[in-house]
């Protein structure tokens, strides 16, 4: 056993905190936001200095550009730049490229890959539908073959991101006679393609999200993505992958040093205060108990390997963790606590906490519902009988 | 030993809940959210009705009922979600006819009448309840900087907490007047909140500790009342989704997980609406301890996040946006969870006292 | 609404809690746990004076006795009896004798009601069987009708009480052809009727249980109570009145008032510690909720009413409190917390915190599990689907 | 960053558990438990395989393993509930090697070939780490009054904590000198525990604060691992339960209800056991701090008397009777979760540093 990071890792782990740290500024934040995930003019400059470091591909394999470095330099950069809040492509570098690496053709690679670490392609992710949320598998939208095209009819919710997305990475029932598991395909189909709408759905986070209409919508039968009627295994490797991005420890431990920081610099009596310190201290239990799971998640993934009941603690425990430590932060800033980041300077860590706790159920049900985990570990975990 | 409501009790009850069904649809609670102010054209309704002076003493031209009353209006205002100072006027309104004498009973007859909305001024950038610095000059003007004022720009008096000869004590202050600044904060509860500063404002002592006493223990009181009311509509909710829902081919609600996820949920709420209501029914016979009332608190405070945030995972996407309704009573309850006493607050007024005997009957 | 006590029922309370004063002395402490609950001499002098002052039967009807008090007045006996730790009758008092009063033929409640409120008859509970526990209603024990008799053949588990009891409160199978439900009746079986054995069966709490064996067992066929095969509605009647007396204020409150005064006597930097009064702030609180729900629930049944999710949410709500309470206070006296009554005088109230929390297991799962309580307060409470 | 054990890890973990699957039958245990005394057959066992040497240097006679090993070691005896003082016997060795000079390498030497076994005499009425005030007398005597010494009838020799200068040290004792009087306790775990009275014993002063603060990480640490152990068996025990108990007519490990309980258990297992062991390769490299092993011990302490309670629950009546062996976990794990600083004083020392930076990754 070795519960240590090596040497080199620690190394690019500090170059890059050095090259966050440069590009950091609340311009660039302001643009993160604002544009919800679309690269303005300082983020697609941050993205071509990462490109130009290597970085955004450097777990690839060597034939697409990689450096196929050990994957456990992902779970660092991703860590880093969720701690810090800034802008790496997101779902589309943590699920969505990895389901193309394994799952695409040569054609297809070529074709994608340079453009989502380049920060070009942005993908939205086209799962869930209004009756297929946690019953994933019962999706309906349909994608009928017409000659060298498919043509797509269907309906799509929660397709984040598609207002400033290029592509959607859909799922759609392709052998409406097979068992349901067995007749989804993955294709990709352009946001811009004719019939495709994108209607704004505002959750209570503030944060955009979408549903998506596809009316005879027609691309080419080439962006099937894996094998026809295949595409159940790739959501499920998208998933289990996408749940690594979703569960850093970075971006819940960064609330409990924006916490410390505000009350030693504001709020010296409550810092001093024992019960506030106890509180702390139970949030930052959690918070490692969080990180030996995503370590233990990622460890097992850069051995090659994957084991489903690690993604699913995982993310079970950080979605939890999300809502209960933000909760405690609320509750032990008292009433300042409840002030939004629009309150201005008097709202603590510019309302981060309170915003994360109106974004903590979206991981708790999304993603796979909380529940499913459950299940997942204790019948593929421990084999407990179905 | 009766839990439920009387006759009367449910009369009052129903009545203002269908009349908020149907004179009070969600959206109209979207727009005072979005335009940050107050709904108060269902606070003229709330007074022309009458519900207003409900709980205050017929001799005072009011309803002759209770605070048990009181928190029955403020519950079902806060399952419309509603955008008026019901709990902030109502306990104003105690405080005064409880501890003002002649001048209070002046007040509360303003209150019922129309002539004034008075919320309280308490909190100071401390954020403690046992922490007043401000304090009122001999020549009565009011120097202080209130934080966390809920309803201040729509109050048309605030009845401030200030000190004067080592004694808190409540300072009705004219909301209109110059000397006056309101700078609103944007909130988790999204109901109107502010900062106010008095540079030398006129105010009138109406009430000294006990006036203050009362004011906090009734506001803490029917806060709760509020919470009680968001997990309800979140647990309500979550019956009526889940029963109809399917996936897996039969309705969310019949899976084992998701039947105790909400059998949880009843049990918070059915044992906190209890604690809720006898605070109340203590403080109307005058037997209410702050160590009760700030058990209810605390129990409310630390229950409504758990609630909500099942109602939500039940809910899944569907209560996530804000086309659903849901997402009110989330953010209202948590808002509420903080206003009046945390439970940490609480529950340290509770420790104070731990060595004192208990009747646990 | 009114949360308040009547002065009559007051009155009565301080009242008992003044004769328990007299009579709770540490020699019929000593016998009460030595008997396990059979009436040794102390005890019998004791329930005779309950007796005497028509304390034992006092809801009871008149023509049986009783006084036809308000049920208020037993939920208050009751609380102060388990608040003090006293001899009452115990599930004989709380679940047979209301089950009689409510089932029984004229003369099974002129046979036995006289000796429960005497003290002379104790009964044990003949539900689980090894195969039968959540699911209780695949027990197999047998009794078929032979002439006058019947004859009985099976297994109980869980038949607690059982080597001090008087008779067996047993559930057989009586129609192995109907529906599962609908061939169970209730007979009562005198322990020692030939072909009865009782084995020990020792716990984790240090208090025995048993296994019963009836081995051709005949009695009586006047012993059925109720129907014919209309044992599970009996069954079910009484399971809610035992929630009633499984889930008492008192019997958990009393240890909070113990750590207090432990803590005032023999710890009083402890006390002191702020940590340490709001572990105990957070005790009460759930304390006082607790009360709420019992209190909701005897006010209901009190009123001639039953509500199945009201007696669940109680029990539920007490066994896990039985078990959080006492893990607390453990935790809050540290080493002496793990110390046992047998250690001496140094463990803490007797060492009554950490024998609660080994005895905290079994209403998790007894009396209907957690579980099932749950499914009963969103099926039947709130009418979710099945 | 490599979480699992290593080939020879694997090894040394195997062959421990194989021998004690058939040596080590639980009624074993119940006899020593029953009688109030250490299982002395399997302690001479544990010796003459070598075991006890692991974890210290081949310098010292010692398998040259560190306390990685040393934990796999106690993982296994504590999975089979064996009433052994390994824990107290390798903390005092560890401390010896460490701080102990010439005459700790001694010590440790005499551990390993069976003349001695040590064990720790820490605690005092106090019952408080940072609160030791037994006095080390000038003249190489002790009086001293020790609290829930574990296994202080079996050892050979205490090694006492004590103050002399203001400096606490560790002072050796041999434990059968007639100015020592033990009076066991009874406790929860069911292990030999006692208060030790020294009537100005002779001590010798074996090593100084280093000594004590090393003595107290490593015993911590892998205290830690003792209740990792107690939570494994649990779960799956409970595991193996619910996958062939029917109810309803089916396994009662296909509900729903059962399934996420199980899952609950076995998240918790997982990521208290990594900071178990990541607390022991942080003390082998040196690079240890109080803060982490308080945390792997807080959690584990949290978290054993709700996984083992979760296991009674899906055992219901079958794992409540001391037939089954399911006890031994729970009253273990509770016992140890107490034992070298519960949850809230090691939450204590973590509160106290919350202001130092951490590095999250």
């Amino acid at each position: 056993m070795d519960f240590t990071w090596s040497a080199e890792l620690i190394e690019f782990r500090d170059e890059l905190t050095q090259v966050i740290q440069q590009w950091r500024t609340p311009e660039l934040l302001k643009e993160y936001r604002e544009n919800h995930g679309a690269a303005g003019p300082l983020i697609s400059e941050f993205q071509a200095e990462l490109n130009r470091r290597g970085w955004s591909r450097m777990c690839w394999p060597e034939e697409y550009g990689g450096r196929a470095l050990n994957p456990l330099y992902q779970f660092v950069y991703v860590e880093t730049m969720e701690y810090w809040g800034m802008p790496y492509g997101n779902l589309t570098y943590t699920s969505v490229a990895p389901a193309l690496l394994e799952h695409a053709s040569e054609e297809q690679k070529k074709e994608y890959l340079p453009g989502i670490w380049e920060g070009r392609l942005r993908f939205a992710i086209g799962y869930s539908e209004p009756n297929a949320g946690s019953d994933l598998a019962s999706l309906r939208t349909r994608a009928v073959r017409d000659g060298d095209d498919w043509i797509i009819q269907g309906q799509k919710i929660w397709t984040s991101g598609a207002e400033v997305a290029t592509h959607v990475w859909l799922a759609a029932r392709t052998d409406p006679d097979a068992p349901r598991h067995q007749g989804i395909s993955m294709i990709i189909v352009p946001v811009d393609a004719p019939g495709v709408t994108v209607r704004p759905l505002w959750t209570m986070s503030g944060v955009r999200t979408n549903e998506t209409f596809y009316d005879n919508v027609r691309v080419p039968y080439s962006n099937l993505v894996g094998p026809l009627n295949g595409g159940w295994t790739i959501i499920m490797h998208a998933l289990n992958h996408e749940r690594v991005g979703l569960s850093t420890t970075g971006n819940l431990a960064v609330h409990f040093d924006d916490a410390v920081r505000y009350l030693r610099e504001h709020r010296p009596e409550a810092l001093a205060d024992p019960h506030v310190r106890r509180r702390l201290a139970e949030i930052k239990l959690e918070l490692l108990k969080h990180r030996a799971l995503a370590i233990r998640n990622a460890v097992t993934i850069a051995g090659g390997g994957i084991k489903p009941q690690e993604a699913s603690m995982t993310k079970i425990h950080g979605s939890e963790l999300r809502y209960s430590l933000s909760n405690s932060l609320m509750d032990l800033l008292g009433r300042y606590g409840g002030l939004s980041r629009e309150t201005g300077e008097l709202a603590p860590a510019e309302g981060s906490f309170e915003r994360t706790w109106r974004a903590s159920p979206i991981l708790r049900f999304g993603g796979g519902a909380n529940e499913l985990q459950r299940t997942i570990i204790a019948t593929r975990g421990l084999g407990m009988p179905r | 030993m009766n839990l439920d409501p009387s006759e009367t009790q449910v009369l009052l009850r129903d009545t203002l809940r269908s009349f908020l069904a149907n004179e009070l649809p969600f959206d109209q609670v979207r727009a005072c959210e979005k335009e940050g102010r107050a709904d108060a054209e269902l606070w003229g309704q709330l007074r022309e009705h009458g519900w207003l002076a409900t709980p205050f003493p017929s001799s005072l031209g009011g309803g002759g009922a209770g605070l048990v009353e009181a928190g029955l209006l403020v519950e079902e205002l806060a399952r419309r979600a509603a955008v008026v100072p019901i709990v902030e006027a109502l306990s104003c309104g105690a405080a005064l006819a409880r501890c003002g004498g002649e001048r209070g009973a002046e007040l509360v007859r303003g209150l019922i009448e129309g002539a004034i909305t008075p919320v309280p001024a308490v909190l100071e950038s401390s954020d403690r309840f046992d922490a007043i610095a401000a304090e009122a000059a001999g020549d009565g003007s009011l120097r202080a900087e209130k934080y966390f004022v809920d309803y201040a720009g729509f109050a048309t008096h605030h009845l401030v907490a200030a000190r004067r000869g080592g004694e808190t004590g409540l300072y009705l202050v004219d909301a209109s007047h110059p000397a006056i600044k309101v700078e609103p904060h944007a909130t988790i509860g999204r109901t109107p909140q502010a900062v106010v500063r008095y540079d030398a404002a006129p105010a009138e002592r109406v009430a000294g500790e006990d006036g203050y006493d009362c004011l906090v223990q009734v506001a803490r009181a029917l806060c709760t009342v509020q919470i009680v009311a968001s997990m309800q509509v979140s647990l309500d909710q979550t019956v009526a989704y889940t029963s109809v829902r399917e996936q897996f081919g039969r309705p969310i609600g019949t899976f084992q997980a998701v039947q105790h996820h909400v059998a949880n949920m009843a049990t918070e709420v059915e044992s906190v609406r209890l604690l809720a209501y006898e605070a109340l029914d203590s403080l109307d016979r005058g037997s209410a301890t702050a160590e009760r009332i700030a058990i209810a608190k605390a129990a409310a405070s630390r229950a409504v996040p758990e609630v909500t945030m099942l109602g939500h995972q039940l809910h899944g996407g569907q209560g996530y946006i804000e086309e659903n309704d849901l997402y009110f009573f989330t953010l209202r309850g948590k808002d509420r969870s903080l206003a009046w006493g945390t439970a940490d607050e609480c529950l340290e007024i509770v420790a104070r006292e731990i060595e004192k005997p208990t009747d646990w009957l």
